[in-house]
């Protein structure tokens, strides 16, 4: 299987570490994976988006340009991302700062309200690891454990107390 | 008697104008504007002398400030 | 033989060190920052010196001092600052100075913008400086190779006594992919005995130097060059087939291009279309004999792709010696043709009108016919809908 | 009631791209209202650096000329010496005037080109992400000193530029000035427009060195960066005119 | 219609006043020294500025900044420092800012020598800076011409809004021969409404800017700047052709070697030889077609001659597209071909073997057969005693 | 009867190539003799810069790296960091390190480098032929100059190095000497002795200015070259030693 | 007719003002001329020489790198360049430099002692002229009015007292 | 007692040990060296002190110096 996901988003909603847990998670299970951040001074206070794409096969272009899988964490980045998804293809839309539906017909849409149930797990930073298993839970790309795992790696010894509430995010939204 | 007007959409919320206003008198109200920032705001403006501080630490030139003069 | 996932910036920093490199000298500028700032941390841990120089002229120079002093040292820019660094390099080639210059490749010209470019091919493959010298320059693929081909980089410097330059771009510097550095090293730490770091006991001085007052004696030192730029020419060429040994047409793109050029030939393939790519691995010396020999009876085109206006499709017209149509297509300042966009232009050129869109995808197109002539010469400024 | 305080016709429309609490704005507030008393906007040209500032060729309602990194005062002397009667500054990073660019600002000092220099010191590469600038002080944290701040033993001490050029002979008026609070700020448009007066009186080369914030680099709130300037920075980096030739008014 | 003698580097600076230059900006540098100071003492008897700047860096946005404001202005400057001002020369390209800029070329690389060199031709031909730029380079091969020349680069330099490049070398600048500045003027000055003179009243302030953070504005401004590059390659070449009709071999020099090709076309000839000489005279744009005209069923071969290890001769393969073998033939550091050792490489290379000397000129020599495939490479090392 | 005067051990044999009475040779003779005399020739590293002192790399019996025009003290700085026990120099005129290598020569000197630089000022480009210099003085007349010569409302003012460098937080010792006279000559080589002895003790950066002739390009016989330097550098370039930090013995 | 030479001697001995007279002199006569310097560092107390070409058609190459005549002013200029010159080619020695005779057969040869018949007219900086003056006797390249002409327009009007000692040099050279 | 000694073929006949010799001992010779100059020499050598002056300042290293030392 190919997937080549977006994640966009504000620059401090943590779309970036959305992108590179799920980028190490699917090496660690072996898989051919890349990661591509837009980078620059639009990032300051603007936005940030990156390319991700996880692969049974040796990857050719890691550039996205036509994902099948699009996380919008705000509305900018749906705008901008929506119509490059092909037919068929995943809208993940963080629908507690996103009030606009989808306008497309031929894609499968979820609507998860991130934000909220970050709160409900008592700490509103942990809104984009709920968002990444409810892409999980969709899609399956990688494992949760995995992406745990990947916590374990990424994470500064001193912060390894964070991993169970890391986990307990991605499990909620891997049920949404 | 005095005024201070903000120009909403250009402000940051960066604070400064609230840090350095002597009266004490503004803080970032709890709308979000175009930008996605909290702007400042002042409540009592009775209270504000026209004395231009934070005006002049405001980055983004969104204050104006009016002020009876002789 | 553990893979880590690192950025492309940052794995061109650890290959420095696992080649022994221990001096680097360099002055910011994006989009290659992550390599120095990696560097800052790193190098003190192995005992090596991170400098953040003045600017790009004085870190070509730190770099031609610690080179001289017999030492493995690297800087980066990228291309406005490459293009200051330019007397630089053409003063470590003329002096035999080995070092590893890194150009993380941006929109130009000018300040132009931040965004990942292929414009400086020229620059690099045939002296932004003046006088004759050639560095080999080594393009990437993916995170993997550039720390690959930064170990190598060394080593080809201090075997040849010449600068050698690792051409990637934005895209390469920025993103992540899982890399290996294993065990592999470099062939090792050179001797110098020509380095110059003090006498130390030996009895003759030794001096570094690109100046020959005497044009007899300049002539005698350009020739000795030229030898050592036929032995590079050929020895250290490199490049990767695929699926080129049927093709019908052949692509040619390095580094970045090359990934989405190998995309399009798999969409092409699907579709029973034969196209192949030739990437060269080294921009210079150009693997010209081998893209000649690619180009088989059955070839009826090749296809340089390129984030350049058409750079590198001089060197491709050089080697195909106008055998076969060379077309070339081409974005810039910082946009990248997508993988559908490329696979659109191998249908154009092979004639599978059917495959095509109404609108054809941004770009710029241009075609060389047999015996050299230009034509078919257009900017699409319309972005495709697609 | 009268309007005591508005946006200074001088500032075009376009909003600043800056951080939040970023002291360039109000740099670029304090040049263009100089600009609008002096009446010069006509008859100015602006040269913009590279640094965040990289854009006040958009926010300058005057004519604008974007230099490459450090030239400035190269640019600005062949425009000046084109139309001696123009008005022509230069904005200016640290990491722009003083690391690459500093034989372009010694030389145009040394000459005594006819120009007026807006140096922002913030201590730091704001715009490349934070690396160590020829400003930043010892023990100051950036992404290329190292987790121990820039170490003088190895990396040198911060230079102050503002007495350096002031040893120049043909410097007529170097100060420097800092924007920690409101009767700062005052006092800095003062020495930026005493800048430009120097120029319009044809008495050679005139800088001001902005002492500046950079929150988001400095990794402060940009209230803390405030503080942080007056605490840190004033003591390495005082506060004063350097040189102000005997005519210069 | 009075003829004076003059030295080419003065010759220069004569035209450049001539063609309403008044700003030159330039830092000291031999071979090219006697061009600023005879500028220095005549710019300001015409109301004119000259300025030593602190280095080619600060000369290089000196003269942004006065085109920037609406001047006609020059630099010049020898290859180190023509190296150290790729940067400014990218940001003037990129600017679209007219100026003429001057190499004088000396020998490389690195410190080099003084003496005359033809090494700077990818530098200057293609983009020594980053980018996507190019800049018409003109070719001078006397006094007149360079002065006729320098004339038209300003012009060119306006119309097009793009820097313009002599390039000579240390015998160009140094020789006297006699030049006619007639009423040879400029087309005069150009308006340029786009200036950054302070505005002046205009209602709407000028910018001159090379940045372009937005990548898909930075790609439309390199689309704009290709279809300038695209008009003056349509528009601006030239070049000169002396006995080609029905020449078996054709020489291809410019500049000074184009001197010495022309005398042995000569005398090869003279013995009933025919050999014939393309000169271009605009290195950029290359005559391609041209050239590739030139070539007719009888050509037998192309000879390049360069001060150089092999430069112009990869245009020079572009033209001729592989129909008959290229050949090279090149001095370096200095060192200039003997009109003799040109006729006998003539001689060699069209078999006439009884014309032949029994030790070769020193030189580099090559040939690119047809197809591409380069053979016979050699650097012979021995003087002739002839 | 004792030789009291010969040759230092640390000139090479070859001749030196300067015009008849040009003081370079009197430089190398003392730098010679002060690296004979600290026993510093086989860990001496001297970095020639472009000027007609280019082919020193040929006189100085140590290693040496010819060096790109303006940029001896990066090149120094580079053999420095690998070699931190070798003893590092650069030889440069004042084309070279007052004007192109401005930059070089300011962070060299902020950061404290541990080398030592013998600046050569003979008011003049040398090699090139007597173009105008940094340090020209006013009315000077060169091959760039005009018949007028520097003229102090085009040209800007001669540049003094020593002044400015001594502001310098990293510039350990900075000394200005001449060479119009023996008695003058021995002081030189004294200071040019300190320089390389604050460099022994690792205190950082140290300058030696040596005021110079150029009877060349002055129009002038050597002995008038003499005179004219006192009566005329004198004056512009005031000797002394500007900076002396405590420690340095 | 091709007239190719090459002058050389010391920095001081007027070797550059004699090849450009000499151009200068053939461009008023209407004929095709070039000159070549030497440059560079080793003019400076070292020698010095340049290329003159007059011709009567377009010249071809300037540079002359097998002269028909050399004129030798001292002695290394002697060993420099008389194996350059063609068969049956032109040599003018400096006798009063030069001791050494000439070890070719196969060219003419004349030996003037330039500085003597100078210090003769009472001034040995016209040294030079003597020797032009000898060159233009032998050979005819331009006439010696034209030389003088050319002094006129090369001399600043405040020299132009020392013509007649130049012609004299000239004329006397030219009958030796 | 002292004497000085010139490598006759380095010097360039500058002339400044003669114009700094405080005895005034020190003119060109008439003689020319290989390299062209008429070199400096000491005809009246008793007269030498020694003191170096004319070493110093000499830019080529043409002279060495010998005297009683106690
Ligand atoms: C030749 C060149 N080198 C480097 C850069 C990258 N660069 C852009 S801005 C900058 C420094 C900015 O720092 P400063 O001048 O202090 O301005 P600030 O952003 O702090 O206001 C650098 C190094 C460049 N654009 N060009
Ligand atoms: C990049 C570069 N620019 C210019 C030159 C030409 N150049 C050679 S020496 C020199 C200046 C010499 O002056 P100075 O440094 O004062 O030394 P001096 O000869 O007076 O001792 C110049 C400009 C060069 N070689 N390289
Ligand atoms: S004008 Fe003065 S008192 Fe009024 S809000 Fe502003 S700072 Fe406060
Ligand atoms: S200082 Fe300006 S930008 Fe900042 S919060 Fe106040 S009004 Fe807004
Ligand atoms: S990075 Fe720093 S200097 Fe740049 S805009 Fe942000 S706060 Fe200002
Ligand atoms: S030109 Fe001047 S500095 Fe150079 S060697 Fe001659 S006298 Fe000395
Ligand atoms: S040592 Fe003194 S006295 Fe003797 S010759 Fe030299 S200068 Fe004169
Ligand atoms: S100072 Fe030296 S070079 Fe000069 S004349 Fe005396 S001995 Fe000769
Ligand atoms: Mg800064
Ligand atoms: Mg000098």
């Amino acid at each position: 299987m190919l997937h080549e996901i977006i994640i966009a988003g504000f620059g401090g909603q943590g779309v970036m570490s959305m992108g590179q847990l799920l980028t190490y998670a699917g090496m660690l299970e072996g898989k051919h994976v890349s990661f591509i951040p837009s980078y620059g001074p639009e990032m300051r206070g603007g936005t940030a988006n990156c390319a991700v794409v996880v692969s049974d096969e040796e990857i050719g272009s890691p550039i996205v340009t036509e994902p099948n899988c699009v996380i919008a964490m705000n509305l900018p980045s749906l705008k901008k991302f929506e119509p490059t998804l092909v037919p068929g293809g995943l809208l993940l839309i963080n629908s507690s700062l996103i009030k606009e539906e989808s306008s497309r017909k031929d894609i499968r849409v979820c609507r998860i309200a991130v934000n909220e149930l970050a709160a409900e797990l008592g700490n509103d930073k942990v809104a984009n690891m709920v968002m990444l298993g409810a892409f999980l839970g969709a899609t399956g790309v990688v494992a949760i454990d995995s992406v745990v795992e990947s916590l374990k790696k990424v994470l500064p010894e001193r912060r390894h107390n964070l991993i169970p509430l890391n986990k307990k995010a991605l499990e909620l939204g891997a049920v949404q | 008697m005095a005024r201070v007007t903000f120009h909403e959409d250009w402000c940051k919320g960066c604070e400064l104008c609230a840090a350095f206003c002597p009266k004490n008198l503004i803080s970032l109200a709890d709308r979000i504007n175009e930008k996605g920032y909290r702007p400042a705001t002042v409540v009592d403006m009775q209270k504000c002398t026209g004395c231009m501080a934070c005006a002049l630490v405001c980055p983004d030139v969104v204050i104006e400030v009016e002020r009876e003069v002789s | 033989m553990v893979k880590v996932l690192m950025k492309g910036n940052e794995a061109i920093g650890e290959a420095a060190i696992k080649a022994g490199c221990r001096y680097f000298f360099g002055y910011p500028i994006t989009p290659q920052n992550e390599l120095p700032e990696y560097l800052s941390k790193r190098l003190p841990e192995v005992g090596g010196v991170f400098l953040q120089a003045e600017s790009e002229i004085a870190a070509i120079n730190m770099v031609y001092g610690a080179s001289a002093a017999g030492a493995r040292v690297m800087t980066s820019s990228s291309s406005p600052g490459i293009s200051l660094k330019q007397e630089g390099i053409s003063f470590l080639a003329g002096s035999e100075l080995p070092s590893v210059i890194v150009n993380i490749m941006r929109g130009g010209p000018g300040l132009g913008g931040i965004q990942p470019g292929q414009a400086d091919y020229f620059q690099a493959t045939r002296g932004g400086g003046h006088g004759d010298y050639r560095l080999p320059v080594y393009a990437p693929g993916s995170v993997q190779e550039l720390a690959d081909l930064t170990m190598k980089a060394f080593d080809v410097a201090d075997a040849y006594r010449n600068p050698v330059m690792i051409l990637g771009d934005g895209i390469l510097g920025q993103m992540m992919e899982p890399v290996d550095f294993g065990d592999s090293r470099s062939k090792g730490v050179y001797d110098k005995p020509w380095a110059a770091t003090g006498t130390r006991g030996r009895s003759k001085p030794n001096v570094i130097n690109s100046l020959y007052l005497d044009p007899e004696e300049l002539e005698e030192h350009n020739y000795s060059l030229l030898s050592k730029i036929q032995a590079m020419e050929a020895k250290e060429r490199a490049f990767e087939q695929y699926l080129t040994s049927d093709a019908e047409i052949i692509l040619v793109a390095y580094g970045t291009t090359a990934r989405i050029a190998k995309a399009a030939v798999r969409q092409a393939r699907e579709k029973g279309i034969k196209a192949g790519l030739f990437r060269p691995i080294t921009l210079w010396p150009y693997p010209d004999k081998e893209l000649s020999r690619a180009i088989r009876l059955g070839t009826r085109a090749v296809l340089t792709v390129e984030l350049s206006m058409g750079q590198m499709v001089d060197d491709v017209r050089l080697a195909v010696g106008g055998r076969v149509p060379v077309y070339f297509y081409g974005r810039a300042g910082g946009m990248v043709p997508s993988t559908k966009a490329v696979y659109h232009e191998i249908c154009r050129i092979l004639g599978y009108t059917s495959e095509l869109p109404s609108i054809l995808e941004k770009g710029v197109r241009y075609c060389f016919h047999r015996g050299g002539e230009l034509s078919g010469q257009g900017i699409s400024k319309i972005q495709s809908a697609v | 009631m009268a309007k005591v305080f508005q946006k200074s016709k001088a500032l075009s429309d376009a909003k600043f791209h800056y951080c939040p609490g970023c002291t360039h704005g109000i740099i670029h507030r304090l040049v263009a209202e100089v600009l609008e008393e002096l009446e010069v906007m006509d008859r100015a040209v602006g040269i913009a650096s590279v640094g965040c500032s990289v854009l006040t060729y958009k926010y300058f309602n005057v004519d604008m000329i974007q230099a490459a990194h450090g030239r400035a005062p190269a640019v600005a002397t062949g425009v000046k010496r084109v139309h001696p009667d123009s008005v022509v500054f230069s904005y200016q990073g640290d990491g722009d005037l003083a690391a690459i660019g500093t034989t372009e600002i010694v030389h145009a000092a040394a000459r005594g080109e006819n120009i007026s220099i807006i140096f922002v010191n913030n201590a730091i590469y704001g715009m490349t992400g934070g690396q160590m600038a020829p400003t930043t002080l010892v023990g100051q944290k950036c992404t290329t000193t190292g987790p121990g701040g820039r170490e003088r033993s190895h990396a040198g001490n911060p230079l102050r530029v503002s007495e350096m050029l002031s040893t120049i002979d043909g410097s007529a008026y170097i100060a420097r000035v800092s924007l920690h609070n409101p009767g700062h700020i005052n006092k800095a448009k003062k020495a930026i427009k005493t800048a430009f007066e120097v120029q319009l009186q044809g008495k050679g080369f005139s800088m001001v060195e902005v002492l500046s914030t950079c929150p988001t680099n400095w990794g402060m709130t940009p209230v803390a960066a405030m503080q942080w300037l007056k605490d840190n920075m004033l003591p390495q980096f005082p506060l004063g005119e350097f040189k102000k030739l005997a005519e210069v008014g």
